[in-house]
Order: structure tokens, then C-alpha cells, then sequence
């Protein structure tokens, strides 16, 4: 079994309700599809950059990177995306394999924006500290169990979170 | 007692104005040597070839302020930059130019000599001591084990030369070494010393460098670690008078190493003795302290005491112990 | 036990070859350039601030006020004004300022010049006390280097 | 070398190394907690040049941050516009013709040689060896007049175009790249091995000081020459090929040490390896435009895109989400950067200070980058 079928399995199983319905024809990862179930979808690499794109719940983001963590794969970062007239927060993991075969996987969950709360995978991979804390320090998106939650590039006293959409300078 | 006054005073003028000028142009030879190195033209702008370079940076380091920051140790900061100049000073007094010229040929001079230097030592250490700041005060750690690291072995190859001269006056040594390179102490026939004495001479010239806080062991200024060390909080004349502290220094070395090892003042044939070879000796040594410090990258205070300990030290008792045995077999 | 001794001979080679490096460096000729005595040649490529590039005939500027360069812009250091010429076809210039201190030299918008109205200049001494001496009229520049042709 | 825990004692001082100072490279402050000479614990503190480059990008069009990419890792900034280049291309679907690929692949390497040399100089001057510095800035300024020949810059380059290159390189370029790697090839190892791989002080300073072991790396998320060093067998250009680099024949280097000395060694072998490929670029060049069909105002599809590209540092990605506007609705930059340095409070702890920063200069940080 190669990798990405591995992967794929391994995905799969954090899934088990959904795990039959999430093969849509390749390349149609986008957000303007109809609201999407939870679950693993297969994408084209040479079109979005991924193998797999997984949207989760956000109290599911630490199995995943369970998952992954096992599978061999690392974090490469962490991201915010504010989705304002949707008025929520979305955070996207990006995770790839460090050699050998190659496969990257997004995982992306969605998060309500008045109360934006993310378990920390920082205890699962190191690499995330820093990057929760910069997504944090960006969006004001918390993450729970994160052990120094603090602004990182920003200065200390900022009150503000500048790559909100609503973010006037 | 009329022409002693007069010889001393004529000494004294003559010694400040040869430690003055070594102090302000050996900064020149220094950029420029650098410059050479590293395929640069160095200072060239002010005066003819840059040389009056030196004359320029002791305005401006005049025309500054002397910062004495809140929290200092007020006297010793002061006092540790004219600390660091006066041994330097002192000690070329003892240095036998020529067969000569020589301020004073005292019996003890090799002696006096290292008592000064450990002066050098302690300057640098109330200097980063009274400074109260962190990366001076571990840079005065870091030059006093330096400092005993070195004197050791620097010590024991003396004794090795002591040996061989009968004397720890530095003239008489220097007229035991007369009569072309086959009588210097580093290629000495006489005895079969130049079997040991070149490793002697190394170990010496090492433990110099050292002495001297010059790159590769510059682990007391070490700038790219500690900022500048024990100088970081001074400004000013302070500053100029720790780097001129450090070309006389080096100056003093090289007076030493040439009296000790290269035959003082006398000519590598035989012909002409004088202090002419004496000033050639000396710059040619210069030169390559220089030279040394601008190839080689700088070494970890752990390394610098591990070759101290494990290789100079039982280098050199071993050396010193093999000189003896020469000298009871001969 | 070997360690030592092969560090002590290995580490002296290292550093005799070292220096018989650095002295072969010491009497191989300069490779820098002395500055203001010496000026390196210019690429034909060089990007200094952009200039407004005038017709070859009357010397007026080329700009026909499309705004393109304006647009490119990525910081917005470009800020122009035109008139309805008196024919009523097209505009011509009447304002050009360069805000210098914000341009990072990318070259957008002589690339977004469809007009053959905008290049780089080939200034590279621009030192000044006053910042707002990097605020450049270009129009006023146009005109000067006009004079200077005549 | 690090001492076990129980040697240590218990007063400890905070040092602060940074944001000014000489062996930090720019404006990074670590805050050291130190046990004598010992450091207890380094704490990165980051943020001193934030420029809040995500925040530009979404506030211009695609092609208006091209300049700004540049301005992250001005050691390899055309890597950093050839990876903003690649994601774009790849959300909106333009082609590149051959020759602009060749082209990029060129000037790319020629940078990445130009970034190794600088960091060897950089970290030369960490060990307090000055003189190297200028050797390698004798050479590298000669990679910078040939790539100011053909972009117009010397340092901040912003020369790729989404679809193609700005400027076509000429045969006063060709005939300047093959002189130049010739000249490299006879002072790699007659200057600088002899000079200083060789030199034994050099090889007792980084040996054996800041061991990073592979798992750390995958943990860490570090990339690049930090992981190669590692005996990790990961390059973007091998791994997940992208512009033309499957046409080269260039080896990537592994070396499994895991310290400071590996991380030296993969960076003085990845310069032979450009060179390689570029030789190789130079000798395949196809003719043809060098700018292909692009639409001046950009409106890639609504969607989720990523592309890493390998700099002289690591992998950079591009994380970029659309929604159909000409602007790009959300751009994250991985820097490659930004994670090796978060490695640093872990290795760095019961190191010397000396070692601790020898270990830092291998690292090869470039500020601006990780503060974006």
C-alpha cells in the first residue's frame, strides 16, 4: 500500500461516519461548493498543492494530527482565514513529509468568529507553538492548552488583531 | 649624577615617543595589513597612503565623550583603561635595544617583565569588573583563565632559555645569543639545543598571542560574542587607551620574543649588530601577529584552555626537562 | 591517544597552509573599487527613480494621463493630474509627483507604460537632509533636462 | 559542549542577546538565561522588523506583490519570487514558456549560490574570522553585477512575472555565468576548503556543537540544509519537482551528523550543485519568448492552493486562499525560517555561549524572514 492510500486510510478512520461519501471527483476543493460534510477529499496535487483536504471540527484537529504525527508527516504551518460575511475563523494545517514519498495534507476547521477557541496541537508537534501563537497574535484565535499563548510577532501591548477583515489601521 | 639625570630623562622622552608612535601607527599597519589580506587598499584618504589615519581617529576618539555609565564602579572604571597602558610602558624600560641603548639593564629583568604582564591581565579584569555589564564581566571570567592557562607554559619555555644563558637579564641573554643565527637561541648548534628550542620558541610565540588577547584567542574582546567585552561600555580616550594598551602590549611581545629567542640585536650573519636588526626583528614578528589574526577564525575558551593544558603545558616540561638533559650531557 | 597526535600535525598543516593563503592573498593586486574616484560601469538595465520621458520634437512628456502607472503602483507613490487638451482629443499632463521615499524601485509602472512615457533615470547620488527632497516633481524635472538639450 | 543538569547551580542571569547585536544578523533578541558561561534556556524573541507582509498582500492585486516578496529574504529573493510566482500561476492556470522556466531556474540557483556565500562569509564572522568574509563578497558581488545585468537590481529583485520573466538574459550573461562558475570552481577548494573547512580551529569550533537529530527536524518542521544535515534526504526540487529542475542531473547532499559541521558541509556542496545545474541550464537554453500569455488584471478561481518552493534556507509555501477577487483573500508564508529557529531554544540549551552561537549562525537566519 503507498502512502498516499495509507494516508488516505488512516484519514479515513477519524471519519467513520462520513469516510464513504468523500470521494467527489478530484479538483473540487474549493470553499464555493455547497457546504461541505466533514471528512477526507482527494485533490489534485498539481492544481491546488495538496493530496488531501480535510475538514474537520475543530475538537478534531488534535486526532488528526494524532494521526498524522504517526503517519510520519510534519506541520509545515499554520494559518487563519477570516471568513467575515460567514462569520467564522478558519484555521488551515498544513502538513507534508519530511523525504521519501511525498503527500500533503490540509486540514482545515471552522471555528465560530465571536468565540474562536482551537485545542492546541503544540503537544503533538513543537513546530506548532509558534505557529498558533503567530495565528493568535494575527486573528485573536485561541488556542486551548497552548502553554505560552503570547503575541509573538506583533509587540506585546498591541490591542488589536490586524489580519481580521474588519482591521482598520 | 649630572649625566644620569639627563640619560634618564633622554630615556623616558625617547621610550613615550616610541610607545606613542607604536601605539597610534600599529593601528595603521594593522588596517592596512588587513586591507592587503583581504585584497582591500585600507585606509588611503587621510595623508599621504593613509598615514595620517591615526592622528584622525585619536581627534575623533578625543573629541568624544567619556561615557561613565549609571552604575559603574566609578574609580576602577577609570583607572582600569590607564592600568592597561602603563605596564606596557614600564615594561619596555627592561628591554635591551641594542648592545647600548637599553633604559635600564636590570638583573631581574625577564621577572619584572611577567610581573608586568599580569598587570595587563588585571586591568582587563576591573575594566569588565567595574563596567557592571554582563558580557563584560564574563569576558573578564573568561581573560583571567585565560591569562593562567598561558602564563605557565609561557613560563616554562623561559626557564628553558634561562638555562641556557645562565641569567634572567634579558641584555645578557641577548649577548649570549651574539655572533650570527647559529648562536640565537632558537637554532642554538652549541649543544644540540635546536633539537628542542624551536618548539620552545612555538610554544612561546603562542602563548603571546594568547597573552595578548589577539585573534585566534581573542576570547576577552571577542566581538561577535560578546559584543566587545570588557571594553562595551567605554567610549572615548577609555577606549583608546585599551586598543593602544593592546599594540604595546603586542610591542612588548615582540621585544621579548626577539631578545629571548631571535638573538636580540644581532645580525643573522654575524656582521653588523646594532638596533637596526633589533627593529627589523620586531616588526617582522608584528607583521605576523597580524598576519595570524586576520587568516584564522577564533577559537572557544574550552578549546584555548584544552590546548593550553593538554598540549603546551606537558609540551613544554617535557621541552624543559630534554634542554636540562642537554645541558648536564654537554 | 592517536587523536592527539594526528590533531597536533593534521591542525598544524591546516594552519601553516592558512596562512600561506592569506600571504599569497597579501600580494595579489586589489579588487575593490575606490568609490568616488572610481565609478563602476552601469548596467543599461539600471532602475533609479523613473522619469517622464518628453517627444522628441516639442520636449512635452509622452504621458497621455492613462493612470496605468498609478495603478501598478504597489505603494502608491504616484500621484498625477491632466487636462482635457485644447484639440479635446486625449489629455495632457499638467502634474507628476514621485513620492520617492515610498518607492521600492519594482518597476511596475514602466512596465505598465503602454505610451513610451515613463524610464528610469539614471541618478544614484540622491542624498539629501530633507525628506521632502525625495518628493519629486517630475514635470519640473522634464522641463530642466529640456533646457540642459537646448 | 553541553555539561549534564547536576553540574549546573542555581543562580542563573538573564542576558540578553539582542535585538542589537553583532552575532545575531539583524534584529533578533534571544533572552538566555545563563548559568556562568552556560546557557540554561534561549527564548527566541522575534518581531523587532514585522512588516505584516500577509496583511499587503491582501490589500493589492497579485502582481502588486511581487516587490514585496523580495523584501522577506533579501539573501534569496528570487526564490521568494519564484515561490509567490509558482502559487499564482498555479491558482489562475497560466503557462510559462520554456525559456522563462530555464531562465528562472538560472537566476534562482545564481541567487541561491550568492545566499550560501554570504552565509559562509556570516558565519565566518560569527567565528571571528574576518577575512573570509571578503573573499566570498569578492565573489559574490560578481554574481550580483550578472544578475543586475539581466533584473536591474542588486539585492531586492523583482524580475519573475506570473507567466514568464521580465527581461531576457543576453550572451554577455551566458559568457559572465560560465566565467564566473569557472573562477568559483578553482576557489572552492584552493580558498575556501583550504582556508577554512581544512582549518583545524574551525573544525574543533563546529564539530560536535548543536546536534539536531531527524526527528527533531519532522518535529520542528525544519527544512532545507538543516535537515539535510540531519540526514534527512528532503529537497522541494527532488521531492516535489516543480519548474523545470527533473530536466537536471544534480545530486542533493545528505550528511547524517546532525551538527554544525554537516549543516557547513550540505551548504559548501549544494554551491557545487548549482553550479551544476546551472551549466547544465546554460547548455540546454531553448529560444523563444520569454513572457507567455498572462491576463493583466489576475482573478484566479475561489479556492484553496499551496506551493513550497526550496530556498537557499529551506522550503518556502505559499498558502494562498482565493475567492475570486483580484486580490488574493488570505496569503500565509511558511518561511522556512520562522521554523528552524524554533528549534533553537531546544538544541541551544547546556550549550556555551560561544557554542550557542556558532549553533545559531548555522542555522543561516535571515531575520526579515522570519518576522515577515
Amino acid at each position: 500500500m503507498d502512502l498516499v492510500e495509507r494516508t488516505q486510510a488512516a484519514l479515513a478512520g477519524i471519519f467513520p461516519e462520513s469516510a464513504a461519501a468523500a470521494t467527489p471527483p478530484a479538483g473540487e476543493g474549493g470553499q464555493e461548493a455547497p457546504p461541505r460534510e466533514r471528512g477526507v477529499l482527494a485533490v489534485d496535487p498539481a492544481r491546488h498543492g495538496c493530496h488531501f483536504d480535510v475538514l474537520c471540527r475543530p475538537d478534531e484537529v488534535a486526532a488528526v494530527a494524532i494521526v498524522l504525527d504517526r503517519e510520519g508527516f510534519f506541520l509545515e504551518t499554520i494559518s487563519g482565514v477570516d471568513w467575515l460575511d460567514k462569520g467564522q475563523f478558519e484555521v488551515v494545517y498544513d502538513y507534508s513529509r519530511l523525504g521519501g514519498e511525498h503527500c500533503r495534507v490540509m486540514v482545515h476547521a471552522l471555528v465560530d468568529r465571536g468565540e474562536p477557541v482551537v485545542p492546541t496541537i503544540s503537544d503533538v508537534f513543537p513546530a506548532a507553538d509558534w505557529h498558533e501563537r503567530e495565528t493568535f497574535d494575527f486573528y485573536g484565535i485561541h488556542f486551548q492548552g497552548h502553554p505560552h499563548l503570547i503575541r509573538i510577532l506583533l509587540p506585546e501591548d498591541a490591542d488589536f488583531h490586524p489580519l481580521r477583515k474588519d482591521y482598520m489601521p | 649624577m649630572e649625566t644620569s639625570m639627563w640619560r634618564a630623562l633622554l630615556y623616558l622622552v625617547g621610550l613615550l615617543i616610541f610607545a606613542g608612535v607604536n601605539a597610534a601607527w600599529l593601528g595603521w599597519c594593522e588596517r592596512k595589513g588587513a586591507a592587503r589580506i583581504q585584497r582591500r587598499i585600507g585606509p588611503c584618504e587621510a595623508g599621504f597612503a593613509g598615514l595620517l589615519q591615526p592622528l584622525a581617529d585619536g581627534l575623533k576618539l578625543m573629541s568624544k565623550q567619556l561615557l561613565v555609565p549609571q552604575g559603574v564602579d566609578g574609580i576602577i572604571f577609570r583607572v582600569a583603561p590607564v592600568l592597561a597602558m602603563i605596564p606596557a610602558i614600564t615594561s619596555m624600560a627592561v628591554i635591551p635595544f641594542s648592545e647600548n641603548i637599553g633604559a635600564r639593564a636590570m638583573e631581574l629583568s625577564v621577572l619584572l617583565l611577567f610581573a608586568l604582564a599580569s598587570i595587563g591581565m588585571i586591568s582587563i579584569l576591573l575594566g569588565g569588573w567595574a563596567s557592571g555589564n554582563k558580557y563584560a564581566i564574563i569576558s573578564a571570567a573568561r581573560s583571567v583563565s585565560q591569562s593562567l592557562a598561558y602564563e605557565i607554559p609561557m613560563l616554562l619555555t623561559v626557564i628553558t632559555v634561562v638555562l641556557i644563558s645562565g641569567s634572567i637579564n634579558l641584555r645578557e641573554i641577548a649577548i649570549d645569543q651574539q655572533g650570527g643565527f647559529w648562536h640565537w637561541n632558537i637554532f642554538r648548534l652549541k649543544n644540540g639545543h635546536f633539537l628542542t628550542m624551536w618548539i620552545s620558541f612555538i610554544i612561546f610565540f603562542i602563548c603571546s598571542v594568547a597573552e595578548t588577547n589577539r585573534a585566534p584567542f581573542d576570547m576577552a574582546e571577542a566581538e561577535s560574542e560578546l559584543v566587545a567585552g570588557f571594553m562595551t561600555e567605554y567610549s572615548s580616550m577609555g577606549f583608546g587607551l585599551f586598543m593602544m594598551g593592546e599594540y604595546l602590549n603586542i610591542v612588548v611581545g615582540a621585544c621579548l620574543t626577539a631578545t629571548l629567542f631571535l638573538g636580540g640585536w644581532d645580525c643573522p650573519f654575524g656582521l653588523t649588530p646594532g638596533v637596526w636588526w633589533f627593529v627589523v626583528k620586531i616588526y617582522a614578528l608584528i607583521f605576523t601577529f597580524i598576519w595570524i589574526r586576520w587568516t584564522y577564525p577564533r577559537t572557544q575558551i574550552y578549546r584555548l584552555l584544552n590546548l593550553s593544558w593538554k598540549i603546551l603545558i606537558p609540551f613544554s616540561m617535557a621541552n624543559l626537562l630534554v634542554t636540562a638533559a642537554l645541558i648536564k650531557v654537554f | 591517544m592517536s587523536g592527539y597526535w594526528s590533531d597536533i600535525v593534521t591542525g598544524g598543516k591546516s594552519l601553516v597552509t592558512g596562512l600561506a593563503i592569506t600571504a599569497r592573498e597579501f600580494f595579489r593586486p586589489v579588487v575593490t573599487e575606490q568609490y568616488p574616484w572610481e565609478v563602476p560601469t552601469m548596467t543599461p538595465l539600471f532602475r533609479g527613480h523613473i522619469e517622464l520621458i518628453g517627444s522628441e520634437e516639442t520636449g512635452e512628456p509622452n504621458c497621455v494621463v492613462c493612470g496605468m502607472c498609478q495603478r501598478a503602483c504597489p505603494s502608491g507613490c504616484i500621484s498625477l493630474d491632466g487636462k482635457k487638451n485644447e484639440s479635446g482629443k486625449g489629455k495632457a499632463l499638467t502634474r507628476y509627483i514621485l513620492d520617492f521615499t515610498k518607492c521600492s524601485l519594482c518597476g511596475s509602472c514602466v512596465e505598465s507604460c503602454n505610451f513610451n512615457a515613463l524610464r528610469f533615470s539614471r541618478d544614484y547620488n540622491l542624498v539629501s537632509f530633507d525628506k521632502d527632497d525625495f518628493i519629486m516633481d517630475l514635470m519640473n524635472r522634464l522641463e530642466e533636462q529640456n533646457r540642459c538639450k537646448r | 559542549m553541553t555539561v549534564p543538569v547536576h553540574l549546573r547551580h542555581d543562580e542563573t542571569f538573564v542576558l540578553n542577546l539582542g535585538p542589537q547585536h553583532p552575532a545575531t544578523h539583524g534584529v533578533l533578541r534571544v533572552k538566555l538565561t545563563m548559568d556562568g558561561e552556560y546557557v540554561v534556556k534561549a527564548e527566541p524573541v522575534l518581531g523587532y522588523i514585522h512588516r505584516m507582509h500577509e496583511k499587503m498582500a491582501e490589500s493589492g492585486t497579485f502582481a502588486q506583490f511581487m516587490p514585496y516578496t523580495a523584501r522577506m529574504d533579501y539573501l534569496h529573493a528570487l526564490a521568494f519570487n519564484h515561490g509567490w510566482a509558482l502559487v499564482v500561476e498555479k491558482a489562475a492556470g497560466i503557462e510559462v514558456p520554456e525559456r522563462a522556466e530555464y531562465i528562472r531556474v538560472i537566476t534562482v540557483e545564481l541567487n541561491r549560490i550568492a545566499s550560501h556565500l554570504l552565509w559562509w562569509a556570516a558565519f565566518l564572522l560569527d567565528l571571528g574570522g574576518f577575512t573570509p568574509l571578503l573573499y566570498a563578497f569578492d565573489d559574490r558581488e560578481r554574481i550580483i553585477d550578472l544578475l543586475e545585468r539581466v533584473t536591474g537590481s542588486r539585492l531586492t529583485y523583482c524580475y519573475l512575472r506570473f507567466g514568464g520573466v521580465y527581461n531576457d538574459i543576453d550572451d554577455e550573461f551566458i559568457t559572465g555565468a560560465r566565467d564566473f562558475i569557472k573562477r568559483l570552481r578553482g576557489r572552492l577548494p584552493r580558498l575556501y576548503h583550504d582556508l577554512v573547512t581544512h582549518n583545524i580551529i574551525l573544525i574543533k569550533r563546529i564539530e560536535n556543537i548543536g546536534f539536531i537529530t531527524s526527528e527533531q527536524c519532522r518535529r520542528y518542521g525544519a527544512t532545507g540544509p538543516v535537515a539535510r544535515g540531519s540526514g534527512i534526504n528532503y529537497d522541494i526540487r527532488k521531492n516535489e519537482p516543480y519548474s523545470v529542475y527533473p530536466e537536471f542531473d544534480f545530486d542533493v547532499p545528505v550528511f547524517d551528523e546532525g551538527d554544525s559541521m554537516a549543516r557547513y558541509m550540505v551548504r559548501m556542496h549544494e554551491i557545487e550543485q548549482s553550479m551544476r545545474i546551472i551549466e547544465q541550464a546554460l547548455d540546454k537554453l531553448p529560444g523563444g519568448p520569454v513572457m507567455g500569455k498572462a491576463p493583466k488584471m489576475l482573478k484566479p478561481e475561489a479556492g484553496y492552493y499551496y506551493s513550497a518552493v526550496e530556498t537557499a534556507r529551506g522550503s518556502l509555501g505559499h498558502r494562498l486562499v482565493c475567492n475570486g477577487d483580484k486580490a488574493p483573500y488570505k496569503l500565509k508564508l511558511r518561511s522556512p525560517t520562522f521554523s528552524n529557529l524554533s528549534l533553537f531554544g531546544e538544541v541551544a540549551e547546556g550549550m556555551m555561549l560561544a557554542d550557542a552561537l556558532a549553533f545559531m549562525g548555522s542555522l543561516d537566519l535571515v531575520i526579515p524572514e522570519i518576522d515577515r
